[in-house]
């Protein structure tokens, strides 16, 4: 029986890589790209700017300004190269891990910053920036996504090289929830335009990617009859390259695809977790062996595509969006009690109203009430 | 919107017909879907067997051959995925109506519903809009078996970001149905299955009311009786009965579950200090209790006899043989009618 | 792409099957099973007895004797097949067409009849019979089943030949539904002992295979790392030989196993559809040439296994069964009001003795008050 | 059930310890479930990452280590399949306790609530029992993010054949939990995740109350107020502050939201007059209302002021910075104390 094929193995034939752990460009048959020294210098520029804000976040939740962060740590690449490989008019959904493709569509990293703090649900413009607000409840945005997607070729935009597509981005562990499986369901009976683009960090949370499954998540697309594609996630090349065909497979009408990129959370789930209490350091030893960033580093420098100077800038350039993500977190507002009765519904709501004026005279009342020295 | 909205453009489809019709609520919502439709080529209808079939109530019937498989989809079977795809779709622009197949199957989909539907305009501030219609056959009465005669209404009703109406007439359906597709909320529309072949005049060029407002059927001084959806017919029945007696019933038909327009309830219970309010669901936590809770506080020195509630029991829906003595009907709501006028 | 791949293919080398349309015994390599003449004789006997009792159903709710009646023509043989391949000790799940199970479990019909009479949600004992009270909510049983199965496993029956096994009955439908989706992930991350049988029956209500999937049902078991196997469903000898196999399997611990039993719904969906709406005769005219029954009696007479004596007295068996099934359904009592506030809870709840007391006094007022004549 | 029973047996696993000791709920839950896992072989502990991790708030912290893979299961991640699944091995004599993460994450597990565990044992006659527990950590206070703060008891108190509880203080954890567990009905057990690491001493030799009945915890004949999970503290400091301006508060810990418990709930009114309700979930269609619309026909002469509510607002759960005014805190109760009795 199959049972005993491990889902983790790390497949050799199976896993297309460009950019091995040490710096060496390899080909592959099929998703093989050529990038430009520019084009790669963007991508470190991507991946170390996003780390930086990411150690950033970090950071402030230890020092109390932020309640919680969601670190991407190890998933730079599976992150920047699936943004990059985005057009200005295809659609992202993301999970709530996804810093470095919000990086990609323009999103600010202080944008982020109110989720955490507690301030708001996103501060950014998801129809303008075509990337959705972050969804917290495992694999609803997959549905959602391939709705989305549906509507797209609905609207005639798909089949051709100006088509559009989605990229919905969710775990390893979502893979078990039943709406993943019906997104995949529907994306495959209307050929929706949706790639979707599973980050196989190894680990939900606690546990390790064999208590949702026994075969290469990558696997699950062929029973849904589309093509399903893994991807060395710590591999920033193969990462566009993979999500650039499957975007264009999207668009031009062949969609849906589905991407496993195999990667490792380094960090814990979130700054609330413990991961010392489930996983043993050698694993992650290992994988640090596999930096997405340091692999282009090394080969920026062998191909002397970059020198000391830029490596410099870009390090510069990461400090300096770290004091200001930080500057602008110490200093964000908290919205008034208002906004906990605004926006509820679109056309207001009479009891809403209510509840809203009756709780804010109670609060006017109350702070008469202190300053005049009553209870 | 660009589109006329259903108040500015009040006449039906096929101009020149005659205005005034007999119609059955089936026919009534059919209607309000196709004019729609035609309204506005954001709309789309979507659910399992809307299409070919037109539905198992042939609600939909006709509409895909009208409009094509890319306007009235017939969806692989997953409430979630449904709900899930119609908001993807809402986010894109389009103005989704779900049909969930009955009452009991829309659990599968509460989560989407809960989660992201209810959420999604308060979430983002206003920037996303959801304007997504699901709409349940709801109640008994038909004879079915397991999970076909539900009444979910409060669980929504509790749901902070959904509007839940309800119709009970055909006239009613035809303008609600497009009202609640016009509405820039999620609105979740239950209609009355056993109501569906009933039938009444429309007259499709008449101004309808608004969709978040209840409505006084009819007056009467003696106690309020305030219902929705299937509940309306049989207490409009209890109503004549007891003019017989010289009990005069003032009977309100809810419309609106959330929000809740009680203005007219209080008014009413105001003038004869009594309510009786009737639904098919289990009363525990459910609207019927809300409307109470608020009645006796905004009633408190009116209420001559406490707020009385005919409901079904706290208990799972029957085997459909008994569903006449799980269903509240006239002689029940004459009895609390009664032992309100006892207090 | 693979998008014109059709699911609903009668794949060729697919297809397991032992008796061709014409009657006649094909092997197979892999599944192949001898059977005695006794035993094909009494997988006739099941097939001609259900689907009278299935006739008798339909003509029933006609009468106005049920409120409805779900038919299983057509599918006589998938579900015989399967039924007759269980052990005593295995346990079934099934939906709501599986009145051909229900018989192999030993329930008589009368037992199904109060769910469409509306008396009761049927009267036999699930856990007596090993076989699950019918599922109405499309999937949920899937999930069900897998916990039945898990805990077989957690008491130590599964690993021999004595090993207990389950077997889960679901639509093509029902595949789409997340419930169906996260029992395979289950059942495949704890090796559950169960098997997914899916009869395809080429319809949910008026909706094709297509809305449902773009490849062959059966496919979908290896994007969970387990078997998946496609039969004949009109064919009983290869459903008994596939099944029993796929319990093998499960009862040895090999677990779990999907199942695609191709076959087709004859009659309409339930008693309450119309499929003139949504298909063509000639399809069901195409599927009538492979009757389930009529390649067992054809090879039953041309092997010499039968005579008319034999099938004349399956058809007694079977008119007398139509009989008795009449004759039990009119005669059904209807239980009291009681019934309404029975057995909610294990521990009785004070709250419905107390509605059910205040609703039995108002009946009994009511009477009185009938009986005086007032209102 | 051949095992002995937690009242039959109440001393604490590792008898010899000293039988009162100093807990948080957290470790009173913990010690619960594993002197439930003790007791009775067929007890399993299921959910996501209830294992080596002992789940996010360490309920289950070392009971992996202690009994096995087999007896506390890390699940896939999916409600549904949670709960789905323990179902069928409550079918198969198991006795599961299910772990919800975090309580806005019940609801893709809401269709098998619903329409299984809720249901089987009356669609079986009895012949079915299905002992599942669902523990869900509730309500907000904790700064977290969204769907992580809800309070959902209302959708279970509403659904016929479930029983809904919810514990206050880790004495009653610790009793509640094993009750639920030899409880032969489905048990929603909910636990206040804000009050987790607060203290009390358990005695774990004592005699627990019933699992389904409230309890009256300061006696007070000014105003009655009701209340459960999170808010029972907030009250009993209410009741201290109000005390102070000779106010008494009757403060009643409803534990049981379905079935109800009234019966201490109206004694008290019936001796005070008034009653205030409190609960951080929204209040439209609520088990708060549920509580006013009974309490107002029951007492309906005693009531001096109408049922006041104080509870979360209707509106989605908001960003954490604002939970502190969206919760009802000791002002907003006293505040209602203050209505109710200017009435
Ligand atoms: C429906 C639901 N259940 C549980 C959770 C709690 N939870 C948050 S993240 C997480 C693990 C997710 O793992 P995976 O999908 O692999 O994504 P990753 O966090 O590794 O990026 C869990 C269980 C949730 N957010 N939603
Ligand atoms: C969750 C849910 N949604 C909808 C329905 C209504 N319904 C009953 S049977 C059916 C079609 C099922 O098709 P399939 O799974 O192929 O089984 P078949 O009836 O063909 O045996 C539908 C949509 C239901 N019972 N449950
Ligand atoms: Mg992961
Ligand atoms: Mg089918």
């Amino acid at each position: 029986m199959i049972a005993g094929l491990r889902a983790t193995t790390e497949g050799g034939a199976d896993l297309v890589q460009l950019l091995t752990p040490e710096g060496e460009r390899v080909h592959h048959p099929d998703f093989d790209i050529e990038v430009t020294p520019e084009e790669l210098r963007g991508l470190y520029r991507d991946m170390v700017l996003i780390r930086r804000a990411d150690r950033e976040g970090n950071a402030l939740q230890r020092q109390g300004q932020l309640g919680i962060w969601v670190p991407l740590l190890g998933q730079e690449a599976a992150q920047i190269g699936a943004g990059r490989a985005m057009k200005p008019h295809d659609m992202a959904f993301p999970s709530y891990r996804e810093h470095g493709v919000a990086w990609c569509r323009g999103i600010d990293p202080t944008e982020i910053l109110g989720i955490f703090r507690g301030t708001d649900h996103g501060s950014w413009d998801p129809l303008a920036a075509r990337f959705h607000l972050y969804t917290i409840v495992i694999g609803n945005q997959c549905l959602n996504a391939t709705g989305y997607a549906m509507g797209q070729r609905f609207q005639g935009k798909v089949g051709d090289d100006d088509g559009e597509a989605t990229i919905c981005f969710f775990g390893d562990g979502a893979t078990s929830q039943g709406d993943v499986h019906e997104a995949m369901v529907w994306a495959s009976v209307y050929d929706a335009p949706v790639v979707f683009y599973c980050q196989n960090n190894q680990w939900a949370i606690s546990e390790p990617i064999e208590r949702q499954t026994r075969v290469p998540l990558y696997q699950r697309a062929s029973g849904y009859g589309f093509p399903g594609i893994r991807v060395d996630g710590n591999d920033v090349l193969a990462c566009l390259a993979v999500s650039r065909w499957a975007l264009d497979e999207c668009r031009h009408g062949n969609g849906p695809v589905l991407i496993e990129a195999f990667t490792y959370r380094m960090d814990a789930h979130t700054t609330s977790d413990d991961p010392t209490r489930y996983r043993l350091s050698d694993e992650l030893e290992a994988w640090k062996l596999k930096d997405p960033i340091e692999r282009v580093r090394v080969h920026l420098v062998k191909q002397q595509w970059a020198d000391q100077e830029f490596f410099d800038s870009v390090q510069a350039d990461a400090d300096e969006l770290a004091a200001r993500l930080r500057d602008f977190c110490v200093n964000m507002p908290t919205p008034g009690p208002e906004r906990i009765f605004s926006e509820v519904y679109a056309q207001e709501s009479p009891q809403v109203r209510a509840q809203r004026d009756e709780f804010l005279d109670y609060m006017a009342g109350f702070a008469d009430a202190h300053a005049g020295g009553e209870h | 919107m660009a589109a006329p909205t259903v108040n500015e453009r009040a006449v039906a489809p096929g101009e020149g017909r005659t205005p005034v019709q007999t119609v059955t609520m089936v026919k009534a919502l059919n209607m309000g879907l196709r004019a729609a439709l035609e309204r506005d080529p954001k709309v789309v209808v979507m659910g399992e067997d809307v299409g070919k079939l037109g539905g198992v109530f042939r609600v939909t019937d006709g509409l895909q051959k009208d409009f094509g498989e890319q306007r009235v989809l017939d969806t692989p079977l997953a409430e979630s995925g449904i709900i899930g795809t119609a908001i993807g779709l809402a986010i894109r622009g389009f103005r989704p109506v779900c049909e969930i197949q009955f009452d009991g199957f829309v659990f599968p989909g509460f989560d989407q519903i809960v989660s992201q539907l209810a959420k999604l305009h308060f979430r983002s501030q206003g920037r996303i809009k959801v304007p997504v219609v699901v709409r349940i056959p709801f109640g008994g009465g038909i004879g079915a078996v397991e999970h076909h005669s539900e009444s979910p209404e409060s669980y929504f009703a509790h749901t902070a970001g959904l509007r839940v109406v309800a119709c009970s007439n055909p006239v009613d359906a035809y303008w609600m149905i497009q009202q609640a597709v016009e509405s820039d909320d999620p609105v979740i529309f239950f209609e009355p299955k056993r109501r569906y072949y009933e039938k009444a005049q429309l007259d499709t060029t008449a101004t309808p009311d608004p969709l978040f407002a209840s409505r006084v059927l009819r007056q009467g001084g003696s106690v309020t009786v305030a219902c929705y959806g299937p509940m309306v017919k049989t207490c409009l029945e209890a109503a004549t009965a007891a003019a017989e007696d010289g009990v005069e019933l003032e009977v309100v038909d809810l419309r609106t579950l959330s929000p809740l327009d009680l203005g007219p309830v209080i008014d009413s219970v105001r003038r004869t200090g009594r309510l009786v309010l009737a639904s098919e669901a289990p009363s525990e936590s459910s609207v019927t209790a809300e409307i109470a809770a608020r009645v006796q506080q905004e009633c408190f020195y009116s209420l001559e006899a406490p707020v009385l509630r005919v409901t079904g029991f706290d208990t799972p829906y029957p085997p459909s043989k008994l569903e006449e003595e799980f269903l509240p009907d006239l002689d029940r709501v004459l009895h609390a009618v009664d032992r309100s006028l006892a207090f």
